[in-house]
């Protein structure tokens, strides 16, 4: 595959600028539009995703491994916010019967 | 709670250390079972080769000939009445003169049908009939498309004199022993 | 050719992003979102970092999406009507969004991209590289993201543990 | 034990009025009135050992006055001794008291009692029918019911033989 | 160009190779099983049944295509070409023999030759659990979901030891491209000699990730009866059948690379053949190293009882998990004593 | 193992999400047609309701309408997996009814007929608990001993699987040496396959695995749920009908009752498994010892007459019509008889009131009084757990709904 990537050159980094800036924007509209507390939380990843194409992009145009670095670390942190996030997401499941954000309210009373 | 001296205790539920690990009696088992590779296999290639039926086997049944070819069955109705499936119907009728040489007494079955459907093969007509005239035989009913095809009427139950079927081994052998004696009536 | 490839990629990715919010049923918007990483990760080899597109499908394709695939089963979300915020919430959201959007694009273009593309035969995004940096620079963040990821895993195990219903005594 | 010490011992609980005991074929059958059989069966279980309920199963006997009757099989596992109990009852008032608190077996063997015969097991967790439909509206193994319905049409098919 | 047309002609090859051998391997299981039996297998369509798989494909097409009204049909019909797609992607990075030369122009038996080669295919691994899932779920069906779910939490459980034991090899080899390892692995050096717990532990997780027994919970006919596939019939359910058999193909030839020297073979690599015909050769072994994992899949399914959920998930957490991690251990700790 | 050792969740006062899952009445692991409606909390099962009756064919009303001799063929269909005992059991009951005692001979006979199908009924059990736990081999090893098993029955009476073996009286036809050989030779090449069987599974640690502490039910509950033979033996009980009543000279032969401790699946399998090297031993006795004598009792009331005499006498043929006519007239009374039977005590509770036919004839089938405690057996275990106990059960449709 090095033999084939080589060969191409990178896109001006304004190209993933605008690309990621998009991409978080809709990841935001997710959150802010769904009411189910999956979905919501699928956009959080997505917004995510957003940042780490950014940094690898930027680590890529200052020849700089930290920015990669930095997405796996990304990574790790969004493995764990799943992983408790969704046993959270289960447990309200199992009280409330439904994950709808919106009667994720309790707290409130 | 232990009733009689006989019993024993024979499940064993510990593990011993090469137990616990699993692999031995993996190992184990998959040798046993790759020695069956070149074993001989016990497969019987069905319709090239037939499995011999023991001789006494409950098959098609057969309406047995005497020796000079007349129909043994004399309609008596003990087969009908010991069949537990109620497989069989016969019609009784009389003999006209000049019909000594196809019905061996006066009364003979006009109508002699066996639903095979219904049939469940227990044997109980062979044991009924007092005049040797059905028996059962080694030979399978045929499969049919129709459930006509099962109901067997005389056409296909009575033997014919080219090709008599063999039923002495499920005879006894005293029965075979009296059969010898051809001055009897029975035997004629 | 890379454009076309960037392009097709980057179109891909917003559409399938927009589906992961515009589509009804949840499992819908989870293959899409799934999708929309397939594509990322393809940015990821446009960019030579292949480790990082490995890694990203198996950490997020392999990992992540399937746990949200099975929660999804598990809860046996059989709703009708599709959970949505009212028309005006939905009306501000979009706003806001699209002035963050705005906001986003501007100060970024602000930024000095003055490097300006490059060939792609930077070896920085290589197992090796990573590995190096990794393994020194970032010895000590490693470690603590390792702890954080155990206590996740035991905050999962914690929070999942049913209290035993039936029991044998 | 023998069965001549059972009934010795069973008679000093219960008195021989309304009682009727024989024997048939080397086992003790006792024939006893509704209302007593749960505390003899009790009594035969708790006392004398017959732990072992074998089989409960009806009968019908159309020309008696009590025309159902129920006939439980109990067995004395230790001393291998079996007794027969039965009691008759009316086919107005098909009711017995269950044994299901005695013997968790006794559930299935019920149902399949008041499937066949419509004997109402007083008390019964769950009696409705076990072999047949549910929907089936006679107690098929009674006597005045003949083996096959004669108003069955598809029987006279010529497929069907006879 | 010409570049690209050669490697489109060999991803080709690979696929109908792998097509090819994925379905007389049905058949291979088939016979052998009935070997194992005492009887002689499928032996009606052609000389020693050897039409069979044909036979068997031609009855998958013309069989009604059944879908329950109650499923997502997008989804029904993704979860089998999903399955399919994942099983057939990871043989683009097995090195299949070593390079042909024609004309001084070298052209390598691989596809693409991947620096992240072997975590290309755990990748790739790991997602060969979406078919399942998705096709169990949009089943409808009670069983399907059991099945769908057995699967899924099967398949994560022992990824996690397979990423260990691959990770302990990575150590060993020092790469993680398959040319190098297999490079590596010339005369005896095969990796199973450096490394028996880690190719047990892949082994057994291979077993688990293709749902091969005794782990084949998730289809297991006498429980679930079909489990994942009990609603799919005609060629859907085909592909199911067939990427099983795909999958085990790719799966042997993952564990002959890593671990039995993929095309190398002791004696062999010393006798001094030519590039081509040493091209061929390798080619050989390695797919007789191929079918031999192939077989021994089948003889332990037709030998060993399954393993129960619990058992399974115990087995994987509780023994294959920490067996793994000792092994990553002693294999650093083995690494830095000998540097 | 009682009720009150559990606790127990009711879909109905509880908010948890309870599914239900029909196993059956078509499902892999019945064998035959019945249902189970498991109410499962995930793979765990909750409760279980059986329905049965599925293959109901109303033996114990034709019976009351039958001569006695054709009742016969409609115990084969009972437990058809072990049908000559079925059948030997029901003509001992009638032989008890008449009074008529047998011979040596004709009860050895008996006992190696009935030996054989105890082997083929365990054989067919144990086996298919392997291929429930996925290990089809092992069956298939077994089952080849099963066809030579029929074998054996088809050269003594005929037929293979519904025998309808034996007469009121004995035997319609004696052993023919083919008998004899072809029953040494199944005890040479047997031994040689149940060691083989037990080798695949029985200290396999995944089988074990799937089998220790499965469908576990205490003596205590296993006595008051009626539980017999194998099932029972399992669980600790000795209780054996071979000994305790015994019939056809049982008690010439030695043999030792094989008995679990827990009555668990992995119980039932031992026992099973030692049964049948117990039944192989009983044939070697019984071969070996086979007395001379008449393979029928001659008793000409209810016996058919020899078939010579019936071509040539008067006397005789007039009994055989009145046999065949079934116009035996039976003295009345009351009888149980019972038989160990494949899955355990095999009674035939007799009601005549004179006459050609039974006035009642009731079948206690062992399968239908046990399989009552399978909810009790299976509950807070997993799916498989369900199966697996199911096929050590060994219920057997035809047994279940008569």
């Amino acid at each position: 595959m090095n033999t084939v990537v080589e060969g191409f050159k990178l896109m001006p980094i304004e190209n993933y600028i605008v690309l990621s800036a998009l991409l978080f924007v809709i990841g935001i509209l997710g959150v802010l539009v769904k009411r189910n507390a999956l979905v919501v939380f699928m956009s959080v990843e997505l917004m995510l995703n957003s940042v780490n194409l950014l940094f690898a992009a930027f680590s890529v145009y200052h020849n700089d491994t930290s920015g990669q670095v930095i997405v796996i670390f990304t990574m790790v942190v969004a493995a764990a916010e799943v992983a408790v996030g969704l046993a959270i997401l289960v447990l309200t499941y199992r009280t409330n019967h439904s994950i709808d954000i919106n009667l994720l309210n309790k707290l409130k009373h | 709670m232990t009733l009689t001296n006989r019993s024993k205790v024979v499940s064993n539920k510990k593990f011993s250390f090469w137990e616990m690990i699993y692999l031995p009696a993996i190992f184990k088992g998959m040798a046993i079972t790759i020695s069956h590779l070149f074993r001989k296999k016990t497969t019987v290639c069905y319709p090239e080769v037939n499995r011999p039926f023991s001789e006494v086997y409950r098959g098609l049944h057969v309406l047995k000939l005497d020796d000079q070819g007349r129909e043994r069955c004399t309609a008596c109705g003990l087969c009908a009445v010991a069949c537990p499936a109620e497989a069989i119907t016969m019609v009784a009728a009389e003999r006209k003169p000049g019909e000594e040489k196809l019905f061996r007494e006066e009364k003979y079955a006009k109508v002699y049908e066996i639903n095979m459907l219904r049939c469940i093969f227990c044997g109980y007509c062979e044991d009924a009939c007092p005049k040797e005239a059905i028996f059962l035989t080694n030979r399978t009913v045929p499969s049919d498309y129709e459930r006509d095809g099962f109901i067997y009427g005389k056409d296909k139950l009575v033997e014919t004199l080219d090709k008599r079927v063999d039923v002495s081994k499920r005879q006894t052998a005293s029965v075979l022993e009296f059969k010898k004696d051809k001055h009897h009536k029975h035997n004629q | 050719m890379e454009k076309i490839i960037f392009y097709s990629l980057s179109t891909l990715a917003v559409f399938s992003a927009l589906m992961v919010v515009l589509s009804k049923k949840p499992i819908h918007s989870l293959l899409y979102l799934l999708l929309c990483f397939f594509t990322i990760a393809g940015h990821y080899v446009l960019l030579n970092a292949q480790f990082l597109a490995v890694v990203h499908i198996i950490v997020y394709a392999g990992a992540i999406m399937v746990l949200f695939l099975f929660s999804l089963m598990l809860l046996n979300l059989n709703i009708k009507e599709e959970l949505q915020k009212t028309v005006w919430m939905r009306i501000i959201a979009v706003i806001s969004g699209g002035l963050l959007l705005v906001a986003l694009v501007g100060v970024l273009k602000g930024l000095d991209t003055s490097a300006g593309p490059m060939l792609a035969s930077t070896q920085i995004g290589l197992m090796k590289n990573i590995g190096n940096v990794l393994f020194n620079e970032y010895m000590l963040p490693f470690e603590v993201a390792s702890i954080l990821f155990l206590t996740a895993m035991v905050g999962a195990v914690m929070l999942g543990k049913d209290e035993e219903k039936v029991v044998k005594k | 034990m023998s069965n001549e010490e059972v009934l010795k011992q069973f008679l000093e609980k219960f008195d021989a009025s309304d009682l009727h005991a024989s024997e048939s074929f080397d086992m003790l059958t006792i024939t006893l009135n509704t209302g007593r059989i749960h505390d003899a069966i009790k009594f035969l279980r708790n006392d004398l050992g017959f732990g072992f309920l074998t089989d409960i199963c009806g009968i019908h006997y159309p020309d008696a006055e009590k025309q159902l009757g129920v006939i439980y099989h109990l067995h004395n596992l230790q001393e291998n001794i079996r007794i027969r109990l039965k009691t008759f009852v009316t086919i107005a008032n098909p009711n017995v008291p269950t044994v299901t608190d005695l013997f968790a077996g006794a559930n299935w063997m019920e149902r399949e009692t008041f499937d066949f015969y419509g004997i109402i097991f007083d008390g019964h967790p769950n009696l409705k029918r076990i072999l047949n439909v549910d929907y089936l509206d006679y107690y098929p193994l009674r006597k005045e019911y003949p083996l096959e319905d004669p108003t069955r049409e598809d029987k006279e098919d010529h497929f069907f033989g006879r | 160009m010409l570049y690209i047309i050669y490697k489109l002609v060999l991803i080709t090859i690979i696929l109908l190779v792998s097509l090819g051998i994925a379905m007389y391997a049905t058949l291979l299981e088939r016979k052998f099983a009935g070997f194992l039996q005492d009887r002689f297998g499928p032996d009606r369509a052609g000389k020693w049944g050897l039409l069979q798989p044909v036979a068997d494909g031609v009855k998958l097409f013309f069989k009604e295509e059944y879908m329950p009204n109650t499923a997502d049909k997008f989804l029904y019909i993704l979860g089998p070409s999903l399955t399919m797609l994942v099983a057939l992607l990871t043989s683009a990075v097995i090195p299949w023999g070593p390079s042909i030369f024609i004309a001084g122009t070298e052209f390598s038996l691989q596809v693409a030759d991947l620096n992240v080669g072997i975590l290309y295919v755990f990748a790739i691994m790991s997602m060969g659990v979406y078919g399942i899932m998705i096709g169990g779920w949009a089943s409808n069906n009670k069983y399907s979901l059991m099945g769908a779910v057995r699967a899924s939490s099967q398949m994560i459980s022992y990824e996690l030891a397979m990423g260990l034991s691959i990770a302990s090899l990575i150590m060993v080899m020092g790469s993680v491209r398959l040319n190098d390892i297999v490079d590596a692995q010339q005369g005896w050096n095969w990796n199973v000699i450096y490394q028996p717990v880690g190719f047990l532990i892949f082994f057994i997780c291979a077993l688990a990730e293709t749902n091969r027994h005794p782990f084949d919970l998730p289809e297991c006919e006498t429980e679930l009866i079909g489990g994942y596939h009990t609603e799919y019939s005609s060629m859907k359910l085909g592909f199911y059948l067939f990427s099983e058999y795909i999958n085990m193909f790719v799966s042997s030839a993952i564990i002959s690379t890593l671990y039995f020297g993929g095309y190398h073979f002791p004696f062999i690599d010393k006798l001094g053949l030519s590039p081509n015909v040493a091209a061929i050769v390798g080619l050989m072994i390695f797919f007789a190293k191929i079918i031999g994992f192939i077989m021994l899949f089948m003889w332990i399914r037709w030998t060993l009882p399954r393993f129960r959920y619990d058992q399974l998930m115990r087995l994987g957490w509780k023994i294959l998990l920490p067996l793994a991690l000792l092994n990553l251990a002693i294999t650093g700790i083995v690494i830095l004593a000998t540097q | 193992m009682s009720t009150e050792n559990y606790t127990i969740i009711h879909p109905e006062d509880t908010d948890k999400h309870y599914t239900t899952l029909n196993l059956g009445p078509t499902h892999p692991a019945t064998h035959g047609i019945f249902q189970n409606i498991l109410t499962m909390d995930g793979e765990m099962v909750i409760d279980a309701e059986q329905t049965i009756g599925y293959i109901h064919r109303a033996f114990e009303k034709i019976a009351e309408h039958r001569p006695y001799y054709q009742i016969t063929p409609l115990t084969d269909r009972l437990n058809y997996c072990s049908s000559p005992i079925n059948n030997i059991g029901y003509q001992l009951a009638v032989e008890k009814l008449l009074g008529i005692k047998t011979n040596k001979r004709i009860d050895y006979m008996r006992v190696i007929i009935m030996e054989l199908s105890r082997i083929a009924d365990h054989l067919v059990c144990n086996s298919v608990i392997g291929v429930d736990s996925g290990a089809l081999t092992g069956f298939v090893y077994i089952f080849q001993e099963r066809e030579f098993i029929y074998e054996i029955f088809e050269e003594i009476c005929g037929a293979r699987l519904t025998t309808n073996i034996g007469r009121i009286g004995g035997f319609d036809r004696d052993f023919s040496p083919a008998v004899i050989h072809k029953i040494r030779q199944f005890l040479v090449r047997y031994e040689k396959a149940l060691h083989e069987f037990e080798n695949l599974f029985i200290r396999n640690r995944i089988f074990m695995d799937r089998t220790i502490k499965v469908g576990p039910i205490s003596a205590e509950r296993a006595l008051a749920y009626g539980f017999t033979g194998p099932n029972l033996r399992a669980a600790g009980v000795d209780y054996d009908v071979r000994v305790a009543s015994p019939y056809c000279s049982y008690n010439d032969f030695d043999f030792i009752i094989p008995v679990g401790t827990h009555g668990d699946t992995y119980d039932r399998f031992c026992v099973r498994q030692t049964e049948m090297w117990q039944s192989m031993k009983i044939i070697k006795d019984a071969l070996d010892n086979l007395p001379q004598g008449d393979h029928i009792v001659r008793e000409p009331f209810a016996v058919l007459p020899k078939k010579e005499d019936v071509y040539s006498k008067m006397e005789a043929l007039i009994w055989h019509f009145k046999i065949v006519m079934g116009e035996i007239d039976a003295p009345k009374g009351e009888i149980y008889h019972s038989v160990e039977g494949g899955n355990g005590e095999l009674g035939f509770y007799l009601v005549s009131e004179g006459g050609r036919a039974p006035y009642r004839l009731h079948f206690r089938r062992p399968c239908f009084i046990y399989y009552q405690a399978y909810p009790e057996m299976i509950k807070g275990g997993l799916l498989s757990d369900a199966i697996i106990t199911m096929s050590s059960m060994n219920v057997i449709a035809g047994e279940l709904d008569a």
